[in-house]
């Protein structure tokens, strides 16, 4: 007895008929227009980064105005919401909808490992700013660049230049963030470190995004080190500096963050908690270099707050990219890449060297200490420039690109 | 040794905390027969049942079925050994059709072996025809198609029965069938009831003491959890006993 | 691993152990009533921090929390008489499932009003730094919210336990139709105990902002350690939330000391040994 | 295969029509993704729909098989059948494993305990940085070629991928529509119905919530695999537990208790949140007010929401339905094996 119940409906399948709903039109004019994604985080760990890095890139792009080699520019961002799933799916989609050839960002490294894949998959141009030595290493691939000092040369710097104005701080204590940045500065502060005798008596590693750094520091305590190094990122750093200063270990034990972004941090933090905070980063606005100078006029003309690293180094990636797209008089990403190996120029960072074996800018890094509260010259007159310096090179032979791979 | 009893408890107990809710119960059944239990509300009826059939593992006291040991025997398993039980309070599978509701019960007997579950459930033809027998036997043909809960209360209580016969069982508790029915639907389930006699041995509780005494060929009374008098309808009629523990006087 | 050290590892335990006993017991009220676990319980407490925030800018410390108690309780008294209540009805699943929806809907609604960048807010001034206990140095504002959160639970145990409109609520909670039936008013009952269980979590998020800080993911970070708190403890066990809060926080803070990377692990290992070994929970009884 | 059931026939019909046509509508990306969690949203469906557990922990099996076979597939190059085959496998053992722990309980504590499993492989996946790349995800994990015999088919593009990805999921769908056809289906019915009245009929109710479980693991650790293939990676987030709210979500909005729901559940979900996210950051906002209403409105899901739809405008011969007002309208599958 099949009578025709009522559960015997006709399903109209959702699928087919959700999909003719106006979905973003597949693949947009191709035309003229070259497309610029910018991916960055709006939500999640590092959610107060993306907008200054969003800014840095506009910066850049408002400096051209919005065109080059006489086609316009489309700039688009996308959230990669700090997390790699997300980060992928956006690129992959930003590529087939609106046809991107050249993405720069995101801002951590977890998500760079991500995005890297997708560009050698899907051949475009890819240029990151961060602490992982894999992209300009292990993962290293024709198409992917790394904006940022090698983390062999910027631990170098901080360490070489932090024991020799305080040769007596043997014992170290780190906190290291973990993930594939944390990982990577953590192996090469060891590294400096053994040249000068440095004793790591005890190294903690906790996810990114961790608020609760109490036994963490009450553990440190206990190790009565010379120096904290905070190897950690994004709100974790601050999290850090206060429970440090809450649990009477600051100032006695000095902290250092050796890659730090610097001015959002300073700006966060008040000034007697700054004093004596020394920080290791790829870009602070007091660098002299003429690009430096004019970028923070025109960040502080729009922002009146000076840039930190992040938005810096989004400025610094997209102009070095438009540079090449004008030396290579095209935006296809085969042509940047082969434009930008091997260049030598004057840009953000003073004088930057495109190394064309591992695509890693070879460039310099900067040590800064924040001056004690009645030093500051004026409210965002943060720190003094301990050390600005590009040496040591990572050797050759420590590098894990062996073969950059071809277009 | 054939068992002559196909049920047998020896001093079954069961205590919830203080309260002892069956006390000692032994009771026997013979095969075939329809052996009833009465008692006055809370006298520990349900509670004797729910022993039996597993549900409530008992502090004291043996249960025999066809002979083998099934004191606190897991409730699921014995189906398996002949012995299916119908609830109080109706207790079918109220989104599942009438014909699933039976089929489902039929097809827990049915041993299918490991590679029998890849077939369609409708390609067992003899679990099929035993879920129609016995729809047909208890009158709930035309309502095939229907979710058990559209069902009125009188075949609901009918669908209660079918699902108990299913499992083809050898000894049938039944729990107050005929509760909460009109009495139309009262003697259309006393005629049910009447007709498992002779296929089943029957274990009934019933409250209607006009049906009782017409259908029983054994009575069991209880009382306060105890096991007061056992017999015929007629010897149970007369026994003073029952009669006080009816009434109210404390014996 | 000296004294001071084993000494500040207890004493972050019980912070964050009271912390975890004052979500139980606010979601252990809620467990009992509708029998399912709150998914919207976490960003309740995230909720509260943020309102602190911004009342605190104008009524200062004290003003921010009680504003946070007063803003997060209503919300679940709203939530409870518009949403929950048309579910009572139906299987609990759907309760379970309108929560999960709520907390989707309130972590977005509050990246929409303070922005997605975590907030860092500092305790009153007279409760800022360290204080030496001998022992170790131990923030001030920490023990502080240990004292406050004590004194919260046990106001709380105490008013379901002993006072006649606890007896209510407890009645509610054993049996709402039977309730219902002697001539309490249970709609109200459903609605004040559901008010004051989220209340609890908004106050627990206003209090422990200046420790932890302010992100719109805080919420959904600690609630698996709430629900752990709750079915270690015994559904509706107020005791037992209170007893297996601060074994959670202990144990977790121990293990950060001397395995960080086992520390969250062992608690959900926690919860699965205390299920099978005592069903029921520490000190429950269904 | 469908001898006498036209509105079954009907219904494989459309599905194939979608499988056709989806990829013209949204990104082959998309909808591969949506096949992918089509498979996950019937297993839980088989444990929530069909034998009434509500699990709130599948990302578990989702993410350790993916986590697997990405494994395998980075350091031994394994092929894409076996896999496939090991991510199967690791589904269903953790699933039996964790399964027979979570079934000792049940109603909330069953449900805090999938949690409770779940936040415990996410810790471990968390803090095994060497093994999982923790934070990071599993990056660099290839897509190996389909080796049938002596052909091996590249499934490098997306639309190749899509192709694959289609294929598969119907091999899932018949088998997942055998084992729901078959006695297991109405046995997991009738446990959801009534347990008590179940075993009282002699199915020993654990045992059978253990196979229900373990089956959803393998049909959900097949899921994971396939996941892991499309972007080359394995995020976190797949064994997290928001992973577990979303196939939940799925099989809700889409309507419980039947094969078809959490197909159209996975597919609303998934070209919902691709669609509104370009658009809106906050896009988890409009999940949220869907799953309210859904809940407060409209249980049955989208499957429900047809059938109104289709009774409103004229159902045909069907007549009405006497169980309309019963506030629950879990959808059983309603053929009747007659």
């Amino acid at each position: 007895m099949s009578t025709i119940t009522r559960r015997h409906f006709l399903t109209t399948t959702i699928a087919a008929g959700t999909g003719l709903l106006g979905v973003p039109a597949l693949g947009t004019a191709q035309g003229k227009e070259i497309v610029m994604l910018g991916i960055w985080p709006f939500t999640g760990a590092f959610a107060d980064v993306g907008p200054l890095l969003d800014r840095g890139m506009r910066l850049a792009i408002d400096e051209w105005n919005n065109k080059v080699i006489g086609r316009p520019i489309k700039y688009i961002t996308r959230d990669d919401e700090t997390k790699a799933s997300s980060a992928t799916r956006r690129m992959e989609e930003a590529i087939d909808s609106e046809g991107v050839k050249i993405v720069i960002g995101p801002w951590s490294s977890g998500m760079a490992l991500a995005c890297t894949e997708v560009a050698k998959r899907r051949k475009v141009f890819y240029y990151f700013s961060g602490g992982t030595e894999d992209i300009a290493g292990k993962r290293c691939h024709r198409y992917a660049f790394n904006w940022a000092a090698s983390p062999y040369t910027a631990m170098h710097v901080v360490v070489d230049n932090y024991m020799r104005l305080n040769p007596t701080h043997k014992r170290w204590y780190l906190f290291v963030s973990d993930f594939a940045f944390g990982w990577s500065v953590e192996k090469y502060t060891r590294e400096a470190g053994s040249h000068h005798g440095i004793e790591f008596v005890g190294a903690d590693r906790m996810p990114l995004g961790t608020r609760e750094y109490s036994g963490f520091v009450s553990k440190a305590a206990a190790a009565k080190p010379d120096v904290l190094c905070l190897l950690n990122a994004g709100q974790d750093v601050l999290v850090s500096i206060r429970e440090a200063h809450n649990f009477g270990l600051a100032p006695k034990v000095t902290l250092l963050n050796s890659w730090g972004v610097g001015t959002e941090d300073f700006l966060q933090l008040d000034p007697k908690t700054r004093e004596n905070f020394w920080v290791g980063t790829n870009a602070y606005y007091g660098m002299n270099t003429p690009v430096a100078k004019k970028m923070t006029e025109m960040y502080q003309a729009k922002y009146n707050v000076p840039p930190g690293y992040a938005p810096c180094a989004a400025y610094g990636m997209t102009r070095l990219t438009l540079r090449a797209i004008e030396k290579a008089n095209s935006a296809e990403p085969a042509d940047i890449v082969k434009a930008l190996e091997g260049w030598e120029t004057q840009d953000w960072p003073g004088k930057v060297w495109v190394n064309p074996k591992t695509h890693q800018t070879v460039r310099d890094y900067m040590l800064l200490r924040c001056k004690k509260p009645d030093q500051m010259k004026h409210a965002t007159d943060f720190a003094d420039i301990v050390a600005v310096s590009g040496q040591p090179t990572m050797p050759d032979s420590m590098n894990e690109c062996k073969d950059i791979g071809s277009l | 040794m054939t068992e002559e009893a196909i049920l047998r408890t020896e001093g079954l107990t069961c205590d919830f905390g203080a309260l002892r809710a069956v006390n000692g119960v032994s009771l026997s059944v013979t095969p075939g027969t329809l052996h009833s239990v009465i008692g006055p509300n809370g006298s520990g009826k349900t509670t004797l049942f729910n022993l039996i059939s597993g549900e409530l593992r008992p502090t004291g006291g043996r249960v025999y079925l066809e002979g083998r040991d099934v004191t606190g025997v897991a409730s699921h398993d014995l189906p398996h050994l002949g012995l299916a039980r119908c609830f109080q309070r109706t207790n079918v599978f109220p989104k599942l059709t009438t014909y699933d509701n039976v089929w489902v019960a039929a097809f827990s007997r049915h041993t299918p072996g490991a590679l029998g579950f890849l077939k369609r459930a409708s390609d067992f033809a003899s679990v099929d025809a035993e879920a129609r027998r016995i729809l047909d036997a208890v009158g709930l043909a035309h309502k095939v198609a229907a979710p058990a809960e559209t069902l009125s209360h009188g075949q609901q209580r009918a669908l209660e029965v079918g699902v108990t016969l299913a499992s083809s069982p050898r000894l049938v508790l039944l729990d107050e069938p005929t509760q909460g029915l009109a009495p139309e639907a009262t003697q259309h389930m006393t005629r049910l009831v009447q007709s498992l006699v002779g296929r089943y041995t029957i274990l009934l509780i019933e409250h209607k003491m006009r049906i009782v005494m017409s259908i029983s060929n054994r009575i069991s009374v209880m009382a306060f959890g105890e096991l007061i008098a056992e017999g015929t309808a007629d010897e149970v009629r007369d026994n003073r006993d029952v009669q006080r523990a009816y009434l109210g006087t404390r014996r | 691993m000296n004294v001071a050290f084993f000494a500040g590892a207890i004493l972050n335990g019980l912070v964050t152990g009271m912390l975890y006993a004052l979500m139980g017991v606010g979601l252990s009220l809620i467990l009992g009533l509708l029998n399912i676990p709150n998914f919207a319980h976490g960003v309740l407490y995230a909720l509260g921090a943020y309102v602190m925030i911004s009342a605190g800018k104008a009524f200062g410390f004290l003003g921010g929390a009680l504003t946070a108690l007063a803003v997060v309780g209503l919300l679940g008294a709203v939530i409870e008489y518009f949403g929950v209540r048309r579910l009572y009805r139906v299987h609990s699943d759907y309760i379970l499932l309108l929560s999960f929806g709520l907390s989707l809907i309130l972590t977005e609604s509050i990246i929409l009003v303070w922005g997605p960048v975590g907030i860092t807010s500092q305790p009153p001034a007279f409760l800022t730094g360290g204080i030496d206990l001998g022992v170790t140095v131990y923030p001030k504002y920490r023990l502080a919210v240990m004292f406050i959160t004590t004194a919260l639970v046990l106001g709380c145990y105490l008013f379901v336990t002993r006072t006649r409109y606890g007896a209510i609520l407890r009645a509610g909670i054993e049996d709402k139709d039977m309730a219902a039936a002697l001539g309490i008013n249970i709609r109200r009952v459903f609605t004040l105990t559901f008010a004051v269980g989220t209340g609890l979590a908004g106050l627990g998020g206003a209090l422990m902002s200046p420790v932890r800080g302010l992100l719109p993911t805080m919420g959904i970070d600690i609630l698996p350690f709430a629900f752990v708190v709750v079915v270690l403890g015994g559904l509706g066990s107020l005791p037992g939330a209170i007893l297996a809060g601060l074994l959670v926080g202990v144990v977790q803070s121990l293990m950060t000391a001397i395995w960080a990377p086992g520390a969250d692990a062992s608690v959900f290992a926690l919860m699965t040994l205390g299920i099978i070994a005592r069903p029921q929970g520490l000190l429950g009884r269904r | 295969m469908f001898e006498g059931r036209p509105g079954a026939f009907l219904r494989f019909v459309l599905l194939l029509v979608a499988i056709v046509a989806l990829p013209l509508a949204v990104r082959p990306v998309v909808a591969s993704e949506i096949w992918i969690f089509s498979i996950a949203a019937m297993a839980l469906n088989l444990i929530f729909g069909y034998t009434g557990m509500l699990s709130f922990g599948q990302a578990t099996f989702f993410g350790l098989a993916a986590y697997t076979s990405g494994l395998m597939m980075i350091h031994w190059h394994a092929p894409l059948l076996v896999v496939l085959a090991a991510g199967t496998l690791v589904g269903a053992l953790a699933a039996a494993a964790v399964g027979y722990v979570c079934i000792q309980r049940v109603g909330t504590y069953f449900i805090m305990l999938t949690f409770g499993f779940n936040q415990m492989f996410f810790f471990i996946a968390y803090k095994w940085t060497a093994v999982t790349g923790g934070d990071d995800g599993l990056p660099g994990i290839p897509r190996p070629p389909l080796a049938l015999g002596p052909w091996s088919i590249s499934l490098e593009t997306s639309v190749r991928y899509y192709v694959f990805v289609a294929v598969v999921f119907l091999l899932a769908f018949y088998a997942m529509k055998r084992i729901v056809d078959s006695p297991l289906g109405v046995i997991f019915q009738s446990i959801r119905e009534n347990p008590v009245r179940a075993a009282a009929v002699g199915y020993d109710v654990k045992w059978y919530k253990w196979i229900a479980f373990t089956l959803a693991g393998a049909f959900t650790g097949f899921a994971g695999v396939l996941y892991s293939m499309m972007f080359g990676i394995v995020p976190l987030e797949s064994i997290s537990w928001i992973i577990s709210g979303d196939i939940v979500f799925m099989v809700l909005i889409g309507g419980i208790g039947n094969l078809y729901g959490p197909l159209l559940g996975a597919a609303a979900f998934k070209w919902l949140s691709e669609a509104i996210s370009v658009l809106w950051n906050r896009w988890p906002l409009i999940l949220g007010v869907a799953l309210v209403l859904v809940v407060l409105f409209l249980r049955g899901g989208l499957v429900e929401a047809f059938a109104r739809i289709r009774g409103a405008f004229g159902g045909g011969g069907g007549r009405r339905d006497a169980d309309e007002g019963v506030p629950v309208r879990v959808g059983a599958e309603g053929e009747a094996r007659t």
